[in-house]
């Protein structure tokens, strides 16, 4: 008689534990998925301001993407494309000017704690003006999307299929921080490819190898 | 392949990558500081275990990574992508045309310039290897004085007020180079001497070709190096050049060769070969024909081939050149003559003789041949061999009589080369001001008061004149990576008018280069710097020197040299080794030798029938000594079939200082052992052997005395079993011999096209299973002519590093574990007089029914929808099933953690290419990262792949451009007519593997139809 | 229990002389045992500790177990280039100490499963250790594999598992993953059957110790046995269908292992020949290791009367048999070769023969074929000493067999450029050394923990045909 | 069927075989039988009927290897269709063989634990033999003492000539039989 109540227990526990360990499954990541890999940046730079509110294209900074392997990371330079005029948010430029014009001078360009670094880089001072003997450096960016280095991505022929850049970055306009959006992993991968070939990508006719050493070389 | 215009600003720029920072596959700078710089193969290592780590853990996040982009990006320069810049080859005075290719500011790959007149499109292995040179952390990284780090503007100082005194005491001012091909650097010294009354510039070269330039002298009435013409020639006749190998300019010769040894169906012609040399060298190996010759036999020779042929021009000598020769000889001779005469003005009789009194009459035979001006140019002679011997032999003369003041040593190890006087370095020792060059300390720069360090030449502007009015451009690819400064600008400093390189240059082009340029195109100096920069090269008229008629009173008869007991040796270079100068590259000194397949080491070559009655085996140590009490080295011996009885030949450039840095080289456990021999350094110098004799530098010498000792060093060779024949005691009945390498004769095949194939007992067509795998898009494929590949090695440099090919030392090569992707397969063939040397370029097949694929348990090797067998390292896990059931052995394992600790090394790593982790398996690719690279190329501009748009590394840079690749499918590619050669066969082909490689029958020009095999 | 005894031996004993039969069948067990007798015999070495015998053997194979395990442990630090392997020979020791402990592990289940299917009495004393002897023998082999990968860590990836690779699998098609199923197949069922028959036996040890640890721990594993009739009944089934299973098991597992060689398209390995002489091979190889172990047993343990010469010399008859199949199998592959005209196969074998490694094929071809044909003598089978020596000499010859397979196909196979030579470093050998080591250890162990003799079987076939007679005739007046 | 029980205990097994044969002949009821060892045509004498584990370890092996065969083609030639050696994608011959262990496997384990369920074995199960010697040398035949008919002094004499060892009466208790 107990043993068959004994029998029961046993076997709601086991149930139990089973299910757990399924839910503990569904969070728990293979040792390289850095999925949600957000790091804190050099520069607090905002893709959701740039991207999204200003609407600037991918492509207008990370111009590698097209001709090259890697989407790259915009030298200081392309940065100071507009940010030669604009060197603080919005509204304090503004209060500056109108308080410039209140006490009828010129007015003083006010550089915001961010933006600095970014002048720093180049070794430029307040003003803009290159520091004496002063030498460019670069921003230590610390990278998102880490692929293990035994596997090659290429932008440029992503960007040529017509594959968006979203596709798997995700909804970076969105993003007041980039943070990895997908696995990145070979599953994850090949999927891509299998469904690209059978469906076309945005309608377009593609041919996404399998073969192994289109990423593995 | 575009050669990028570029100007000069942005050649600076291409080098602002921040120093101690190296670049990783995913195209971002990693500062080797911060993040624990994981190399591609440590990775995989970490990989393999973290699986089992994050088992535990379940959260395993790989190290951060830090990417540094450019502050301010250079014009075109886009991140990872590969861009091709036009330069100069300064490996050796060959001067060829070159393509650096670079990604993100490193130089990575050379490569030949297809448009280049001379190269045309080949590069040498080393050539190939100098990048390796460039990222060589052991470089001179400053300047020394008296052995010790100094400072530019305090050294400057002190050499400024050292030239001082010497000029005020008139003493002799001496710059000691190897041949100056550049004309910049050519002026600068000469603007350098200017200021001293007593001031020379002597030309040693490590192998001079001295002889040939003063022959002229005296029956041209001009110093000059004729310009060889192998592409006119139809009859060569080589007593003892090694054209092919390293005599020299061997790229250009090979190409202007190989073009001529294509016999096609139609029009079955193609050049006849004779080589009469005493070692077996690499051209010997392709020759048509080839006799072996003792070294006192070639005078006579070459004199009674001059006698006969004398006569059948009907120009008489008072008396015969040739004393009486054997009747064997006598026959050959005239065999010769007949060939030569009726091929008057398309033959070629060359000679690496270094007596003057045997170029004589070599010239004089290309003279009644009426070969100047055909096949050698001296109106626009060439300068690739400069070395004047009897101004070295001076020079000596004056140090030893100190009259020298200051000695300025470049290019060249004046001590090493000139090891034969002893007590030589003592006496430089003493003289008040001497100055090294070098890139690292040397012999010379060992004793010398100050090495003032050139810049590695990737690093440098300079310029080359290889032949008179062919003027190429060295343009630097990477600022330098050390404190260094190039020769123009210390002359510059030392004459007193400093000035940058670049501005040297530039302005020795606007002045002397650009007033001679052609009259076509534009009469800006910018827009002909421009172009020049563009193609690397211009051609600008030069001024014919003014060449005498032929003069026969300098011609006197050869003595008949008795043949003494003793023996006879030849020193030599190794093809891999041209000069000390490249001794410190460990990809040259693991390249096998294209003849003995030796690597690290140099050997006493010796005759299987004198090593018999020695009873000398390979590796035994052996004594060489000249005379009684002549100077005297011991190395190991080697077997060399072909060579001629009573002579040794040993290579030079070995056993240089510093060497010893390859001590620990390759794994290091329990059984390993160093690569290096007892001296402690890679082989012995036997430049100690190398005298002055009639105002030359003698390479060959007869009374050499040799002795067996009881030491024994295993030769470190990559081919254990030689030759197509099986051994006899184990050798099947009818089958004793493999035909891998399938050849004919051209008799044979003007009757046969096919003749020479074997005849077939089998089908292909005959399948187990339906063939269900279809390759729609392309079936990339392979063909390799064999008539016109003369093993020269080139492509295994190329290989090594386009693939990122480790070295792994003597110990590792020693066991059978070399880990090129590609190897030259040489095979040694018949006996004695009818010795075949056959090269066969063997890497994998990409089988159709590979065997390697079948077995493997996890899907590490398994075959592309194009046709590539592909190998996935991350994949495998080392069962070496594969490698066991490859027909072709033509995988490699990595047996350990082969080295890539050094971190400045490894920046001649290609990002493109994974570095192999540690047990796991390794094969040729076909160099997929390229094919890859071309296919997106073309789609992303939306066209179709141009055939010959994608290249592999081998078939860039082979100088004979014996290998075609391309895809199959494409009917109008070039694979495809070659496909349809019929000299076309494949190896093992009965096993029906089906590869994807197939290689073209070497034809070799005789008369028999049947050679043996 | 003493009178029990004497009931039986009183009215047998006359009987006996008498009976002709008697002469005819002789005894398996000697020394009239009892069931009883049986149980203590047998039970002994678990109540004592072992003797200075037992402890001199096992400090032996434990150096021997240690001295591999520091080879095994430099070979993973460092790579496997600590092995003498090169880019043409790339297997050596390796494999074929793989293949050598695999046919050892033949003979266990031949033993237990196909000559209890051909009621083969004399199997009862020798099955229980042959089949230890087959799990552990499995075990080194399975040892093998393993580390003779370039990163072992990754061993797993053999497996077809789901992963997140978009599922990449493994490749069916090869036969290294068929030795993974094989092997791994092979070494559950043998574990299976080697347990279900130790469950009665287990029961027994439990039924008669004190309580106590050995108790608990034979309680535990007997799983409740109590020698009802019904489980007898259902246990002789399954019994039946586990040897039923296990023979084409043992023959397909050598089979799939002479596939790695025989699918191969080196010359000398692919051939059609391999799974029969594979076979016959391993078999043989697996009753001399019996043979080795049962006479070190016999004396350690004190079983003379249990394992009998009448074992002894059946063994041999079948080890001798297998000696000229093998032989043949040699013959065969030189015959076919000349025959086929095929080059390359013809060079491989002439190369075997007086090769560089002619020495390992003739110490082959002697211990294998030559040597054991005085097995013909019946004098020399009953020689213990004798039959001990041979079965170590089959043993060696049975090593160096694989070797030569493996070795000498490889070194020279197509293209002559790349044909190598082999010599073993010390890593190599320390690893052989270290397999034997743990093979010994563990058999020690399993002698002095185990019932290393079926007694639930023995017991079976203590009876003698006179006793039957009797009893028939006993019967027949009750009725 | 009663709850009490005879033991009845011999020294070998021919005379328990003989003994329960005759019992059986009678038509008493043989509830079991205990020995040390399998007793060859004991389950004849008894009457038990052949054992249906065969059936079992005939689907099970069945299954392994379909299961397997279907498994093998399905990654072969379905999930992810790879070219290796150039062979087809489902190439049968080569399957054979993992198909042919995993039936052998699965019918092993399967029969094997079947045998252990339907006689209720089990790890750690607590057993309470019906004497200590049954697993060492003891042979004991269990008699259900079924109706008022049954005589106790008849069937001593019937076992006397089988040189019996002991007899005793038990009843049956959820502990197991008891004295």
């Amino acid at each position: 008689m107990q043993q068959r109540v004994l029998l029961i227990v046993l076997l709601i526990g086991v149930g139990f534990g089973l299910s757990l360990l399924v839910s503990a499954m569904s969070l728990w990541h293979m040792p390289d998925n850095q999925q949600g890999y957000a790091p804190e940046q050099p520069i607090n730079y905002s893709h959701r301001l740039h991207a999204g509110e200003l609407q600037i294209d991918c492509k207008f900074c990370h111009s590698a993407a097209q001709s090259g392997h890697y989407a790259g990371i915009p030298s200081t330079e392309v940065c100071m494309k507009c940010h030669r005029y604009v060197t603080a948010p919005y509204d304090q430029m503004q209060q500056e000017l109108q308080l410039a014009d209140k006490e009828g001078r010129k007015p003083e360009t006010i550089v915001s704690p961010e933006l600095k670094k970014l002048y720093d880089s180049l070794a430029l001072d307040e003003n803009l003006q290159p520091i004496e003997n002063g030498t460019p450096q670069s921003i230590p960016w610390v990278r998102v999307h880490n692929l293990p280095d035994f596997a090659c991505f290429n932008h440029q022929a992503h960007v040529a299929a017509g594959v968006t850049c979203q596709t798997c970055h995700g909804p970076v306009e969105s993003m007041e921080r980039v943070s990895q959006f997908a696995p990145l992993s070979m599953g994850w991968c090949v999927n891509c490819h299998r469904e690209s070939t059978r469906d076309g990508v945005n309608g377009r006719e593609v041919h996404a190898a399998t073969d192994c050493t289109v990423c593995h070389h | 392949m575009n050669a990028m215009n570029q100007n000069s600003d942005d050649h600076r720029s291409l080098g602002t990558e921040p120093r101690g920072l190296r670049r990783l596959s995913n195209g971002y700078f990693v500062s080797t500081e911060e993040a624990p710089a994981l190399s591609r193969r440590e990775f995989l290592e970490a990989a393999g275990f973290s699986l089992s780590l994050a088992a535990m853990s379940g959260c395993g996040r790989a190290p951060v990574e830090s990417a540094l982009p450019f502050p301010i990006q250079p014009v075109g320069a886009i991140p990872g992508r590969l861009q091709y810049y036009a330069s100069t080859c300064a490996g050796c005075p060959a001067a060829c045309g070159l393509l650096i290719g670079t990604r993100d500011g490193r130089p990575l790959k050379m490569e030949g310039l297809p448009e280049h007149p001379l190269s045309q499109g080949g590069l040498c292995a080393v050539g190939q290897a100098l990048p390796i040179g460039l990222y060589d952390s052991q470089r001179l990284i400053g300047l020394l004085r008296a052995g010790k780090k100094a400072e530019w503007a305090q050294v400057d100082e002190e050499i400024l007020q050292g030239l001082r005194q010497i000029k005020d005491q008139e003493q002799q001012v001496v710059i000691v180079t190897s041949t100056i091909t550049s004309p910049t650097i050519q002026a600068s010294i000469d603007s350098f001497l200017d200021q001293f009354q007593n001031a020379k510039h002597v030309v040693l070269d490590a192998v001079s070709s001295s002889a040939i330039l003063d022959a002229h002298e005296q029956t041209h009435a001009v110093r000059v190096l004729p310009h060889y013409r192998f592409d006119r020639a139809e009859v060569v006749v080589s007593f003892g050049a090694d054209f092919l190998g390293t005599w020299i300019s061997p790229v250009e010769f090979t190409a202007d060769w190989s073009a001529r040894r294509v016999p096609r169906e139609q029009s079955p012609e193609m050049s006849y070969h004779v080589q009469l040399e005493s070692r077996m060298s690499l051209t010997g190996s392709n020759a048509d024909r080839r006799i072996a010759i003792h070294p006192s036999n070639q005078g006579p020779l070459v004199a009674r081939l001059a006698d006969k042929l004398a006569a059948a021009a009907g120009r008489q000598l008072d008396e015969p050149l040739a004393p009486r020769i054997a009747e064997s000889d006598e026959n050959l001779v005239s065999e010769l003559a007949e060939r030569l005469w009726n091929a008057r003005g398309k033959s070629l009789v060359l000679c690496d003789s270094q007596e003057v009194g045997v170029q004589t009459q070599i010239n004089f035979i290309n003279d009644l041949l009426g070969n100047y001006e055909h096949t050698l140019d001296i109106e626009r002679p060439s300068l690739q061999r400069q070395g004047n011997d009897r101004e070295v032999q001076q020079l000596v003369e004056d140090i030893r009589a100190k009259q020298v003041g200051a000695l300025i040593v470049a290019e060249v190890d004046l001590l090493y080369d000139l090891a034969g006087h002893e007590s030589l370095s003592a006496e430089v020792g003493e003289i008040p001001l001497t100055i090294s060059f070098s890139h690292r300390v040397d012999e010379f720069a060992a004793i010398a008061k100050f090495v003032c360090p050139d810049h590695h030449t990737l690093e440098s502007w300079s310029d080359a004149e290889p032949i008179s009015g062919l003027i190429s451009l060295i343009q630097p690819t990477i600022r330098p990576l050390s404190n260094t400064r190039a020769i123009v600008e210390s002359l510059a400093v030392w004459s007193g008018q400093p000035q940058a390189a670049y501005e040297v240059v530039k302005d020795h082009w606007e002045k002397k280069i650009f007033p001679r340029r052609r009259s076509t195109g534009s009469s800006q100096f910018l827009d002909f710097w421009e172009q020049a920069l563009r193609d690397g090269f211009v051609e600008v008229s030069s001024e014919a020197p003014t060449i005498g008629r032929f003069e026969t009173s300098v011609l006197e008869p050869v003595a008949q040299e008795r043949m003494s007991e003793n023996f006879s040796l030849v020193l030599y270079n190794k093809v891999s080794m041209l000069d000390s100068r490249h001794s410190h590259n460990p990809w040259l000194q693991e390249l096998p030798d294209p003849v003995t397949k030796v690597t690290w080491d140099n050997y006493v070559s010796i005759s299987p029938r004198d090593a018999a009655e020695l009873g000398i085996q390979d590796g035994d140590v052996v004594k060489v000594s000249a005379g009684k009490n002549g100077s005297r080295i011991e190395l190991p011996a080697l077997i060399q079939p072909g060579q001629h009885d009573g002579v040794l030949a040993v290579a030079l450039a070995y056993g240089c200082k510093g060497t010893d840095r390859f001590a620990k080289i390759g794994p290091q456990w329990i059984e390993a052992r160093p690569s290096v021999s007892e001296n402690g350094l890679v082989g012995v110098n036997a430049a100690v052997f190398v005298s002055f004799h009639g105002g030359t530098q003698r390479y060959t010498r007869a009374g050499f005395s040799l002795a067996k000792t009881s030491r024994h060093r295993e030769l470190a060779a990559t081919q254990e079993y030689n030759s197509l024949e099986l051994p006899p005691e184990v050798a099947p009945h009818g089958a004793e011999r493999r035909k891998i390498v399938q050849h004919t004769t051209l008799a044979a095949f003007t009757k046969d096209a096919e003749a020479g194939a074997v005849e077939e007992h089998f089908s292909t067509e005959t399948q187990l299973w339906p063939e269900d795998h279809p390759k729609p898009d392309h079936t990339w494929g392979m063909v390799i002519d064999l008539n016109k590949c003369t093993g020269c090695s080139a492509c295994v440099i190329a290989c090594q590093s386009e693939n990122n090919i480790p070295v792994v030392g003597y110990d590792e090569v020693r066991r059978q574990r070399e880990m090129h992707w590609i190897r030259i397969d040489r095979y040694y063939d018949g006996e004695d007089e009818d010795l075949n040397v056959a090269h066969q370029p063997m890497m994998c097949q990409h089988c159709g029914n590979a065997p390697c694929e079948t077995v493997c348990p996890v899907l590490a090797t398994v075959h592309s929808s194009e046709g590539l067998n592909e190998q996935v390292y991350n994949r495998c896990v080392g069962t070496r099933y594969c490698a066991n059931n490859c027909p072709y052995k033509v995988r490699r394992f990595n047996w350990f953690k082969y080295p890539y600790d050094d971190t400045l090394q490894n920046l001649v790593l290609n990002p493109e290419v994974t570095v192999r982790s540690r047990g796991v398996m390794e094969k040729c690719s076909m160099c997929f990262q390229r094919i890859e690279a071309g296919k997106i190329e073309a789609r992303s501009q939306g066209l179709p792949i141009v055939d010959g748009a994608i290249q592999t590394a081998c078939q860039q840079s082979c100088p004979a451009s014996a290998i075609v690749f391309g895809d199959m499918n494409d009917p109008q590619s070039e694979i495809h007519l070659a496909l349809e050669n019929p000299r076309r066969y494949r190896v093992l082909e009965e096993l029906n593997v089906r590869p994807a490689v197939s290689y073209l029958r070497v034809v070799r020009n005789r008369d028999e139809e049947s050679q043996h095999g | 229990m003493a009178k029990s005894k004497k009931q039986r031996t009183t009215p047998v004993a006359p009987v006996q002389a008498a009976d002709p039969l008697a002469t005819l069948r002789p005894q398996l067990i000697t020394g009239g045992k009892t069931p009883a007798d049986v149980t203590r015999d047998i039970c002994a070495p678990l109540d004592h500790s072992p003797g200075a015998l037992w402890w001199s053997a096992f400090s032996v194979s434990m150096t021997a177990l240690i001295v591999g395990t520091i080879a095994v442990t430099y070979q993973i630090a460092t790579g496997i280039g600590t092995w003498g392997l090169n880019r043409t020979v790339g297997w050596a020791f390796d494999i074929t100490n793989f293949v050598f402990w695999v046919g050892i592990g033949h003979a266990g289940t031949l033993i237990s499963a196909v000559l209890f299917l051909f009621r083969q009495k004399w199997r009862t004393s020798v099955n229980r250790s042959a089949e230890a002897m087959t799990l552990i023998a499995v075990v080194c082999a399975g040892l093998f594999p393993v580390i003779h990968m370039g990163r072992p860590w990754l061993a797993f990836w053999m497996f077809p598992y789901p992963n997140t690779r978009g599922s990449l699998w493994v490749n069916f098609k090869s036969p290294l993953l068929w030795d993974v199923f094989a092997i791994s197949t092979y070494l559950l069922i043998s574990a299976v059957f080697w347990y279900v028959g130790l469950i009665p036996d287990l029961a027994t040890i439990r039924d008669k110790s004190k309580p106590g640890w050995r108790r608990r721990i034979t309680g535990f594993f007997s799983l409740g046995w109590n020698g009802s009739a019904r489980t007898w009944h259902r246990y002789e089934t399954v019994y039946m269908l586990l040897a039923g299973l296990a023979t084409p098991l043992v023959f397909s597992v050598h089979t799939i292992v002479s596939m790695d060689f025989a699918t191969a398209m080196i010359p000398g390995w692919h051939t059609t020949i391999f799974p029969p002489y594979f076979v016959a091979g391993a078999i043989f190889s697996g009753l001399a290791m019996v043979l080795t172990l049962m006479l070190i047993a016999r004396k350690v343990m004190h079983l003379e009367d249990y394992i009998t010469v009448l074992h002894i010399e059946a063994m041999c008859k079948l080890m001798l048999s297998m000696g000229c199949i093998v032989g043949l199998a040699y013959g065969t592959e030189f015959f076919i070769a000349a025959y086929s005209g095929n080059p390359y196969e013809q060079f491989v074998f002439l190369n075997r023969a007086l090769g560089p490694f002619s020495w390992a094929y003739w110490t082959m071809v002697s211990c294998n074929v030559l040597i054991p044909q005085l097995l013909w003598l019946r004098s020399l089978r009953r020689n213990f000493a004798f039959v001990f020596l041979i079965s170590i000499v089959v043993n060696i010859g049975m090593w160096f067999e694989r070797f030569v397979i493996i070795v000498t196909s490889l070194h020279r196979d197509f293209l002559p450029s790349s044909w190598a030579s082999y010599v073993p470093t010390i890593v190599e050998v320390a690893t052989l050394v270290g397999s034997f080591g743990l093979f010994f250890s563990c058999f020690l162990l399993f002698c002095r923990f185990m019932p290393v003799i079926a007694m639930a079987e023995v017991k079976g076939v203590l009876k003698s045909p006179q006793r039957d007679l009797k009893h028939d005739s006993a019967r027949g007046d009750a009725a | 069927m009663s709850d009490r029980r005879l033991l009845a205990s011999f020294d070998c097994e021919e005379d328990l075989l003989a003994a329960t044969t005759l019992l059986n002949s009678k038509g008493y009821r043989i509830v079991d039988a205990f020995t040390p060892y399998a007793v060859h045509g004991l389950d004849h004498a008894m009457g038990l009927k052949p054992s249906r584990l065969t059936w079992v370890c005939f689907v099970c092996g069945m299954v392994g290897a379909l299961g397997m065969l279907w498994f093998e083609y399905w990654i072969g030639a379905i999930s992810w269709p790879i070219d290796v050696g150039g062979k087809p994608w489902n190439s049968l011959p080569s399957n054979v063989p993992v198909a042919f262990e995993t039936a052998v496997l699965l019918a092993g384990f399967g029969s094997v634990f079947a045998l252990l369920g339907v006689s209720r074995l089990y790890p750690g199960k607590k057993v309470q033999p019906v004497l200590e010697r049954v697993t060492d040398d003891r042979f004991v035949l269990v008699l259900d003492e079924a109706d008022a008919r049954f005589d106790m002094s008849q069937v001593e004499a019937m076992l006397k000539p089988f040189n019996l060892a002991a007899l005793e009466e038990r009843v049956v208790t959820t502990e197991g039989l008891q004295r």
